[in-house]
């Protein structure tokens, strides 16, 4: 791993961040009542998380598929370094989206489509590491992650689609996101924390994957060590 | 014809070593009763017409139930460790899946049978009569994704050291997408039970989940069964 | 059949169980009709190389091929041609006898079925319990219907893991018969304990020790050598078993 | 809900959300170090033997 790249990314991120930061909260105004005031500051934060989350899992899957096509672990440890990612950012996500909840509807938890899919979502990869654990023997791990990492990821769109039927019958429509109509200033911010996300999520990419490979170092030199004293 | 072959005898084998013991069956049958039985008292305090709650009832009987049954679809394989001998047979993998999806969604059914009459009697007012056919159309398609998703997930779940505490960990989270659709459309039969026409979206949702998950489960089979 | 054709022709193959390497670089061939007889001491990597030819295991690098089908690339026709018998015996416990065999028949496409399963019930004395469930078995029993499972669509490869672990001595006259019987026409591989016992109906001989081949013999076994590195690597003579 | 009310709802999601983001890095950084240290040690004891 190059050391410059990490440094670019965590400096990429963090002033991206802190910039986007400073837009959000002084530059742009705070939109009327009607465009639901203050609580719309979560969206810039919200909508990246969302993505990226969803992004990561979709690494996920497609590294899942190119294990079994492969057999290589380097897949295999990209799909569950992505994933562990992907519910980190899941995890940022339900904050802002409970949050949200509890701003726009004045409840915790309301069983909006968006959070509901995402609940799901969180519970699969749960599901996902818990499979993990459960299996010892490398190979089978691999395979069996591989191919419940891949029904998790045929899942989302099942799930996204099914939860906004409840919705149609629980509540009308009560808000769109796509009705904010982003001016200049708030695209700049949003696009801002994009990019800083993003940056973000290779950085912690990177690192979980050098993580991995040093433990795979570690029992590399234990083996090394070990046969040299029989 | 050789896979048609091979599926039968596999099917045909667990048909009867199901027959003779009945283990899974009588446990099933117990099981979704005695539910019904606590649903009552859960719900009837506060609801009168337990109707409006019977979508719900049915379809938590049913997909619980349907755990036992695919908690032991391999147990004859397993704990007779028979796995190597199925295994060492020259049949793809795939049709392996085919035929024990085929042998749960049999069991399954065959339960339902039985189970959904019983729970009609106890809990349903006779107005979704009239969309029967409807109603026999969900269960058929709620069966089938249940069997599809729970082969592949009950396969991989006894190759773990949890073996069937894994499943339902694995398998309720993939469900939830589609249990949602079934309980949408069984209660719009149990309570409307005039116009289709919405009825037909929960339908497609449900027909795309069959298809996806059966695909899958026919084409990943052969990395989840065996070592 | 032509002599020459190579039973199993095993190229460089490796297998490794998470970080720890069962079977290290192993390569040998085997001609058709020949026994071979596989060695070793216990955690050697011998049932792990019996189960990657017999497909019940991929190789992890390296290939093998039996009867010239790839186990990698061709798995289902390397199974159309071997047979398998291993300590599981393989059998539903609540299916009958015919059952058994009638479902492992079809599973196979064996032609004129029940003839066959009369034929292979003969030779294993088991006749008089077609009609039993094989729950109450004895281990003998057992054991003997193994060997007509295993029989049932006339492999070409018979492999066998410790066969005799077990066995009351009618069903090693048995399998011992029946090995002998087919010898001309099969090709055996054995993985065995009982090498003194064994050693008579072994035409080949390999040696395994930590997942490396210690002896392989290509020309018949040459007892002085095949001797001398067995007492190496197990420990003791062939009088004894390795383990 | 008044704006001024909203204020520290989404005060606190951000400083919790952030909270996760950087946790996980610090996290991240803290194993790789540890994990770094065990490779040195064994490096060392490699050459010494």
């Amino acid at each position: 791993m190059k050391k410059g790249v990490v440094w670019v990314l965590g400096a990429i991120s963090v002033v991206a961040l802190a910039v986007s930061l400073y837009w959000i909260f002084v530059v742009l105004p705070i939109v009327s009542r009607e465009q639901t005031g203050f609580s719309q500051k979560i969206f810039y934060f919200h909508m990246p998380a969302a993505i990226i989350s969803f992004v990561a899992f979709m690494v996920t899957f497609i590294a899942s598929i190119l294990f079994l096509a492969k057999k290589d672990f380097k897949y295999d440890i990209l799909a569950y370094s992505s994933a562990e990612i992907g519910l980190v950012f899941g995890v940022v996500l339900m904050i802002f989206g409970i949050t949200w909840d509890k701003l726009a509807w004045g409840v915790w938890w309301t069983w909006d489509p968006r959070l509901v899919t995402y609940l799901i979502l969180l519970f699969l990869f749960g599901a996902y590491f818990f499979l993990r654990s459960m299996v010892s023997e490398r190979m089978k791990q691999a395979r069996f992650a591989a191919v419940f990492g891949i029904i998790a990821a045929l899942d989302v769109p099942v799930s996204f689609f099914s939860t906004r039927l409840i919705k149609n019958v629980l509540h009308p429509v009560i808000f769109s996101r796509e009705g904010f109509g982003l001016d200049m200033n708030m695209t700049i911010a949003l696009l801002l924390a994009f990019a800083g996300m993003t940056a973000l999520y290779v950085l912690m990419l990177m690192l979980k994957l050098k993580v991995e490979h040093m433990m795979e170092d570690v029992h590399v030199l234990k083996d090394m060590i070990e046969s040299r004293r029989d | 014809m050789t896979a048609i072959r091979q599926g039968w005898a596999i099917l045909r084998k667990d048909l009867l070593l199901e027959m003779r013991s009945k283990e899974v069956f009588t446990s099933q049958f117990l099981f979704v009763v005695m539910a019904m039985v606590i649903f009552y008292f859960a719900f009837s305090p506060n609801i009168k017409n337990l109707t409006t709650v019977g979508a719900g009832m049915l379809w938590v009987a049913i997909t619980f139930t349907s755990l036992l049954g695919l908690n032991r679809s391999f147990v004859h394989e397993k704990d007779e460790e028979c796995l190597d001998g199925l295994l060492l047979c020259p049949v793809d993998r795939a049709t392996i899946f085919a035929a024990k999806f085929i042998g749960n969604f049999f069991f399954l059914t065959t339960l339902e049978v039985i189970a959904v009459p019983i729970f009609a009697f106890f809990f349903l007012t006779g107005t979704f009569l009239p969309n029967l056919g409807w109603f026999l159309l969900i269960l058929l398609l709620g069966n089938v994704g249940i069997c599809g998703v729970g082969t592949l997930l009950a396969t991989i779940s006894m190759n773990t050291r949890a073996r069937d505490l894994l499943l339902p960990v694995l398998f309720l989270p993939v469900m939830v997408p589609v249990i949602i659709p079934m309980v949408l459309a069984t209660n719009y039969i149990f309570t409307q039970g005039e116009s289709m026409s919405e009825l037909s979206v929960w339908l497609y949702t449900m027909a795309i989940f069959d298809i996806m998950y059966v695909v899958a489960g026919y084409v990943l089979y052969d990395f989840v069964i065996g070592d | 059949m032509n002599q020459d054709k190579l039973a199993l022709d095993v190229r460089s193959v490796s297998k490794m169980f998470g970080r720890r390497q069962i079977l290290t670089d192993i390569s040998f061939t085997l001609k058709t009709g020949e026994f071979l007889l596989i060695v070793g001491p216990n955690g050697a990597g011998k049932t792990t190389l019996l189960k990657i030819l017999a497909t019940l295991l991929s190789p992890g690098s390296g290939d093998a091929f039996v009867s010239g089908f790839s186990v990698k690339k061709n798995p289902t026709k390397v199974r159309e041609r071997i047979g398998f018998i291993s300590h599981n015996h393989l059998l539903y416990r609540d299916l009958t006898t015919y059952e058994n065999l009638k479902f492992y028949g079809e599973m196979y496409g064996v032609k004129d079925l029940d003839a066959r399963i009369d034929e292979l019930l003969n030779m294993v004395e088991l006749n008089h319990r077609r009609y039993d469930t094989v729950r109450n078995f004895s281990r003998g029993m057992f054991q003997r219907l193994a060997i007509a499972r295993a029989l049932l669509h006339k492999p070409e490869i018979m492999f066998l893991d410790e066969p005799h672990t077990g066995l009351d001595p009618h069903a090693v006259d048995i399998l011992d018969g029946m090995m002998r019987d087919m010898s001309s026409t099969t090709t055996f591989v054995m993985v065995t304990h009982h090498i003194e016992s064994t050693l008579s109906l072994g035409t080949q001989a390999l040696i395994l020790d930590e997942g490396k081949i210690q002896y392989c013999s290509d020309t018949g076994i040459d007892l002085e050598r095949f001797r001398s590195i067995y007492g190496k690597v197990c420990g003791r003579g062939i009088e004894h078993d390795c383990d | 809900m008044p704006d001024i009310e909203m204020a520290p709802y989404v005060l606190a999601a951000y400083v919790l959300g952030w909270a996760v983001l950087v946790g996980y890095c610090v996290y991240l950084a803290a194993k790789m170090s540890k994990i770094g240290k065990e490779v040195d040690h064994l490096k060392e004891l490699l050459k010494k033997e």
